[in-house]
């Protein structure tokens, strides 16, 4: 709980200090902009999240963001498909990109970070392949499916709250619930902590395992759909490069620790929140773009340095007392 | 990028308010390192702030970064639109909300005010007549790109191609894109294949290197962004081929133009990019101003590109320096 | 009961291992409502017998009977389901958790998956309550000591409900009141039904608890025991196959001069408490007190590894800083840590590299290995140590606990020192090693060593020391002489603060 | 070594096949280019397997690369250092790089895959700012130095070492020693394995760990430096891009287990030759290029599994044995 204090304590002074520099900044345009980017990077934190809790990684994300937003494009306009079974294709494919990495991890032993960096670059190949390496997008159709990406409920005060922000929100009460109140999400903790624990307590540890990872991809495959729709575009060489390095800093940022067994949602939710509003609020005070890199890093440095800091003196103090 | 005109103490003694205005790139590149000096000229010749923005992460930075704009109040952008075709619906919404213009790629269906820029396709055509020039008795060729998904260097391509098969000249609309897994056998001249890059420098280079192992006739080579031809350059020197590949260009890196005045590049097509930048700056201004634009009824502003050889690389290059401040 | 109604039989169990054969054609019976303890030196193939009893190995081949009907363990869930429980020998818990999540884990009352929490803890509550273990079952797992989570593993088997109990050396991190309370918790379980399988090197706990003691040896049967016949000499006969002969009962020599002081010492654990002490060359002294009392900490103090917040330590003839275990080895100090596998070799490096880990730094030409000191030092050692290997190139993964200890402690001989430190030196280790380790004890000693060791064994403290230093809480409670030593002594000093130093 | 002699052995495969389908993969042009791309990708996956083998991981080396890359441009065009200081601040720059992530995480105990992608993420901002952003290089200048990377030594019958593969050579030699037959190594080795148990023998395992940061980001600097050199170009934003998942593959490749305490320097640069063998083999067979990426994901995932089934075979061998 403290944790998560510290970096909500450091979200809200990025928006305080971003909004005195320039009241835009609370404009209804920009604070709608802000939470629809905030809700399509937040799925893929939350997907990343579960693999990091049970001591994992994913690399793979960008890719099968591409993967699955080349896919809809072209099933939805040179196959023909119905937007049902388009969605549910690439839902699908996500689900066996999953499948394969919770296998390859738990069977034959292999290291979530090399299977998934494997995963980035064979699904970037295969969106290429899938698209003739060209850009594709929706044109003018399918206006009504992009609703779920560009849709918003309106709010008092010329307000409003993207769809893609209550679709994160949904997704972040369901992962809640599933890693606070279920059989899996206990495993899945004890798990990332201890897992002869697991293995010693007869629980299908490499189940929990696999299923992490077709989490964290099915969210991939979500975000990849839900990204297509916003941009209306998928450029199959650089759509969603490095986005899992943003999800994976989000979801450390947020509290999860990469030795496995720790990670909350609203942490997750909040690290999301600041890496989105450090990026707009570096655009809109005129920062020089290429300082953007050099802020997010330090801002993620700081967040976990003094997480680490204050560790260190609460038990320093525990001591004392 | 994200450079701001220093416009303070030149003498604006009107109480107008400063007219913001935003100058948006798809990328980062030496390119756009031009334009952006022609845009700050154009700032301080016609007197408003202008940004320039340089998304480092594609589509989705891109729309970010106009999406802040607007919430700031800007009241012009000039964009070079990623994907133009399925970005026209965002970018109309972003032309509802203020002056809207689009600049070196365009977006038909966007509802910009205009496009400011010149026919890729065409520019492909200027370079296909420079290899015809090179060699006139044909030869295989092989092109470089960075990324074959983005419009302007499929449109280089295809002009590329259609010239040296002595195609009928397309417009934009009826351009075929012809797919890259067979070569491309004309009558002289065989495209024998594209090889993309990724941006990467090192890919760009073993990439030139790997293709005069695999094709032991190749007589030239064709470098569709600005980087390409230089990083050829580095490979077919190593392989002491530079008296017997033909190099052809786009843009106007350093590398190139020394290329040129050395006489192993036969020529560049330059875009004009400082155009670009000073041009997009003077249109958004007068349409802030609601003065006299000069757009056309087609709405479309060329920038003629240019045909950089030999005979006039020394006069454009020491321009060029000029207007990027150092000269 | 009947006495003759055989509950579980196994029968020619054979497992292999990469290089070992852990188990050879080995049979065992268990009756109803019996204590059956099973013995063996270290690596007999004690624990590997009971993880194919729990379903995690599976046997090469043999038979496993459950009351007369013949049943294949495949899996933990399948041998749990056929009412077998195994307590490991070490711990498995996930110390992120609380308590109740840990012991009901696998377990869990649930609706479509979904956790009733509420249940689980009343269900917490009444378990604590019945095996009288007095921790709040919302406890986070990391908060707890060793010797308590110990106790949440053995009620965590407790809690599946089972018929078999095996208990993999349960007593090895409890003090003599904890195992007593543990004692009373078995016989309980048996009065109520269960059987229980029990493994201990401690020979004294077996006379106490067992009905029956079966023997292994180099992973064959090596002969059974029944109640009356159950004493030391016949138990040491089974397993080690000849009488015992060990330094237990050492006739002190006068003690040297100081080789360590120690100045109000105080450690981080407990920064309330400041402690002074001295150790003689030639002086074995042993360090008593309850789990947690705070002497690890102490010798990790000394050592460098854990610095003290204050407080002066002194080594003879040496004036450097003593801040970590760098400076301790020039000091001439030398720390077997408690935690053999965490802390004291590795695992997958071989016996001659690790037999030349602390030393090397001594031997190096201009920050090059010394091979040839690392052979000599090797041989050297194993030949001191009596570790039993054919090659010193194998990993010490593949030695027996005995072996890997002797390892540890070999390391430090090969540093000289002045000071040698020993955290439970003998835990987990089977007789045979133990008189071993006492022999080189004695005789380190016999050399000028000044040796300081802690221990939870009583009996051990009790024989071995010179002197024994009790804590109680991170204070030093009381010092005892020889002649001032005995149970009775060490006990009310461990227990009770208030005691006169 | 049995792992080596298997990657070894698909080395020698790649080679085979190519040259059967395409024999100017053996023609003298083509041998030099290739033996220079192994060279200077070889450099960084010897400083990055040190890291692996401490059980750590640097995600920044391409930003480094980039940020060496640009500070030597610039020093010498810009700002007229004589090539001895140029070639110097920049590999002390790597030098201080290498010593903040060793001290980020043995001090405040921050986890490497955090640290270095803030490293990442910083000195490409800085390398960006070094430049005002702008692709700079020597234009015809500096051909002297230049000859470090573009020089060879030649061999009869047309064929010549590049002096980058010699470079890389040397440095493995002396990783070899370093790794086996110091002190340094040893306790890296170990440290690996246990830090615990290392630090418990005396050992200060902060140091150890801190040289292999300092190790890797020298070895970055170095190969920043050298690809400059080669291509005459560095671009802020982009150059090196991705090059710490190369290096990391090629170590693992080699059979550097993430797990730490294992890897072979040999088996390093078996594991880069094989990468960079595959990227030319493609071309020059005609592949197109965007499955350059799936390819060379498949080979590293066969390359990993292979490693893993074999060793369950062997060990099953014994047992019957
Ligand atoms: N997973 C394994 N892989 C290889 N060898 C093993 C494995 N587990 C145990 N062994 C070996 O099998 C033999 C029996 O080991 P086991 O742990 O059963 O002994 P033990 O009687 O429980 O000893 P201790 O008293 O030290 O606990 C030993 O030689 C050990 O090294
Ligand atoms: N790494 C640690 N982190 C937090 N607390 C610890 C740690 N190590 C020990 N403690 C706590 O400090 C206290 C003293 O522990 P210490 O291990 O020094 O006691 P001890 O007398 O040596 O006990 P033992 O018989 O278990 O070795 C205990 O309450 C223990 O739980
Ligand atoms: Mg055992
Ligand atoms: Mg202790």
């Amino acid at each position: 709980m403290k944790k998560i204090l510290g970096i909500f304590i450091l979200l809200v002074s990025i928006c305080v200090i971003t909004t005195i520099m320039n009241p835009n900044f609370l404009n209804p345009f920009n604070v709608h902009n802000t939470l629809r980017w905030i809700g399509l990077f937040g799925v893929i934190g939350i997907g990343v999240s579960f693999v990091i809790i049970s001591s994992g990684i994913d690399l793979s994300i960008g890719s099968v963001i591409a993967l699955t937003g080349a896919l809809l494009v072209q099933l939805l306009t040179a196959y023909n498909f119905s937007v049902p079974m388009a969605l549910f294709t690439c839902m699908g494919l996500s689900l066996v990109i999953g499948v394969v990495h919770g296998l390859l991890i738990t069977k034959l032993k292999l290291k979530p970070f090399i299977v998934t960096l494997c995963g980035l670059l064979i699904y970037r190949s295969l969106a290429r392949l899938a698209t003739d390496d060209q850009s594709i997008g929706f044109g003018n159709e399918y206006e009504g499916l992009r609703v779920l990406a560009l849709g918003s409920v309106p709010l008092p005060g010329g307000y409003s709250i993207p769809f893609p922000f209550i679709i994160f929100l949904v997704l972040s009460i369901i992962a809640m619930i599933l890693l606070n109140k279920t059989l899996y999400g206990r495993y899945l903790l004890a798990l990332g902590r201890n897992e002869e624990a697991v293995r010693f307590s007869g629980i299908n540890a490499d189940r929990i395992v696999l299923i992490s990872y077709v989490i964290c991809s099915l969210m991939g495959g979500l975000a990849g759909i839900l990204f297509t729709l916003d941009l209306n575009s998928v450029q199959p060489a650089s759509s969603g490069n490095f986005y899992e390095l943003y999800a994976i800093a989000a979801a450390v940022l947020g509290g999860c620790s990469l030795r496995g067994g720790e990670g909350s949602i609203i942490g997750v939710m909040i690290g999301t929140a600041i890496l989105r509003v450090l990026t707009n609020s570096i655009t809109l005070l005129h920062i020089p773009d290429y300082l953007e890199f050099a802020i997010i890093g330090i801002v993620i440095l700081i967040g976990v340095s003094t997480d680490e800091v204050v560790r260190k003196y609460v038990s320093s103090k525990k001591v004392k007392a | 990028g994200g450079s701001e005109s220093d416009t303070a103490g030149n003498g604006d003694t009107s109480t107008e308010k400063r007219i913001k205005v935003a100058y948006v790139t798809n990328g980062i590149d030496p390119f756009w390192n031009i334009a952006e000096a022609g845009a700050l000229a154009g700032a301080k010749e016609f007197n408003v702030d202008c940004e320039v923005l340089m998304p480092p992460n594609g589509l989705a930075d891109q729309q970010r970064m106009i999406e802040t704009l607007l919430a700031n109040g800007i009241q012009g952008v000039a964009v070079s639109p990623i994907d133009a075709e399925s970005q026209a619906s965002f970018l109309k919404k972003v032309a509802g909300m203020t002056n809207m213009i689009t600049q070196d790629s365009d977006a038909p269906g966007s509802d910009r005010l205009c496009f400011i820029g010149m026919n890729n396709y065409t520019a492909g055509r200027q370079a296909g007549e420079l290899i015809k020039k090179a060699l006139p008795d044909g030869g295989e060729i092989v092109i470089f790109v960075g990324r074959l998904e983005q419009l302007n260097a499929q449109q280089r391509r295809q002009g590329v191609i259609d010239e040296l098969m002595d195609r009928p000249v397309a417009t934009l609309e009826t351009m075929q894109v012809e797919q890259n897994d067979t070569p491309i056998v004309g009558e002289k001249f065989t495209v024998l294949t594209t090889l993309t890059d990724g941006f990467d420098r090192p890919k760009a280079k073993a990439n030139a290197e790997n293709a005069m192992v695999t094709y032991e006739n190749l007589d030239a080579m064709v470098g569709l962004f600005a980087y390409n031809i230089p990083s050829c350059i580095e490979a077919v020197k190593s392989a002491n081929r530079l008296n017997d590949i033909k190099l052809i260009s786009f843009d106007e890196a350093d590398g190139t133009l020394q290329g040129i005045t050395d006489g192993y590049v036969q020529g560049t097509i330059s875009q004009q990019p400082f155009e670009y930048g000073r041009l997009s700056v003077k249109v958004m201004a007068a349409l802030v101003r609601g003065e006299e634009t000069g757009i056309p009824e087609n709405k479309f502003i060329e920038v003629q590109s240019k045909v950089v050889e030999k005979e006039n690389v020394e006069e454009f290059w020491t321009e060029l320096k000029k207007l990027k401040g150092q000269g | 009961m009947s006495e003759s109604s055989v509950l579980l039989r196994a029968t020619g169990l054979t497992k292999q291992f990469p290089g070992t054969l852990a188990l050879d054609n080995v049979s065992m019976e268990l009756h109803q409502q019996e204590i059956l303890a099973v013995m063996g030196e270290n690596g007999a193939g004690k624990s590997t017998f009971m993880k194919i009893l729990a379903g995690i190995y599976q046997a090469d081949s043999g038979t496993i009977e459950l009351e007369g009907q013949g049943i294949t363990l495949n899996s933990i869930r399948n041998a749990q389901d056929h009412g077998i429980a195994l307590i490991h020998q070490e711990l498995n818990l996930a110390d992120n958790l609380d308590v109740t999540a840990n012991l009901f884990l696998g377990q869990e009352d649930h609706a479509w998956g979904w956790i009733n929490q509420s249940s689980l803890y009343l269900k917490a509550i009444d378990l604590l309550k019945r095996l009288n273990i007095d921790i709040d079952p919302t406890t986070r797992v990391s908060d707890l000591s060793i010797g308590q989570q110990q106790l949440i593993e053995i009620a965590k088997a407790i809690a599946i409900d089972a018929r078999i109990l095996i208990m993999d050396e349960p007593t090895s991190s409890l003090t003599q009141h904890e195992t007593e309370h543990l004692f009373t918790v078995i016989n309980d379980l048996r009065e109520r039904g269960m059987s229980i399988i029990y493994i201990s090197h401690r020979l004294n706990e077996v006379v106490e608890i067992a009905d029956r003691v079966v023997v292994l040896k180099d992973g064959q049967n090596a002969g059974d025991l029944p109640k009356d016949e159950i004493n030391h000499d016949n138990m040491i006969r089974l397993m080690v196959g000849r009488e015992m002969d060990d330094a237990r009962h050492r006739s002190p020599l006068p003690p040297g001069e100081v080789i360590l002081e120690i100045n109000d010492l105080v450690t981080p654990a407990h920064p309330n408490h400041a402690n002074s002490f001295k150790v003689c060359a030639g002086e074995v002294v042993g360090m008593a007190g309850l789990v947690g009392a705070g002497r690890t900490e102490v010798l990790e103090s000394i050592f460098g590894v854990t610095p003290a917040l204050s407080g002066s330590i002194s080594i003879i003839d040496y004036d450097g800083p003593l801040h970590n275990a760098n400076q301790a080895i020039d000091a001439g100090i030398g720390l077997v840590p408690e935690d053999r596998k965490l802390q004291g070799i590795i695992l997958e490096m071989s016996i001659r590299d690790n037999l030349s880990l602390a030393s090397m730094r001594d031997h190096q030409k201009n920050g090059f290995l010394n091979f040839p000191y690392e052979i000599e030092n090797s041989a050297e050692q194993i030949k001191a140590m009596s570790i039993a290997t054919p090659d010193d190139t194998k990993e010490v993964q593949l030695l027996s606990g005995g072996n890997q200890q002797k390892v540890v402690i070999g390391k430090w001989l090969a540093t000289h020192p002045k000071l040698l430190l020993l955290d439970e030196p003998t835990r987990g280790i089977d007789v045979g090693a133990k008189g071993e380790i006492y022999t080189l004890i004695d005789k380190l000693a016999k050399q000028g060593v000044a040796i300081l060791f802690v221990s939870s064994d009583m009996e051990e403290v009790l024989s071995l020391s010179d002197r024994v230093i009790v804590m109680h809480e991170g204070q030093i409670t009381g010092k005892l002489t020889k002649s001032e030593l005995s149970e009775e002594a060490v006990m009310r000093l461990a227990t009770n603060a208030t005691a006169t130093v």
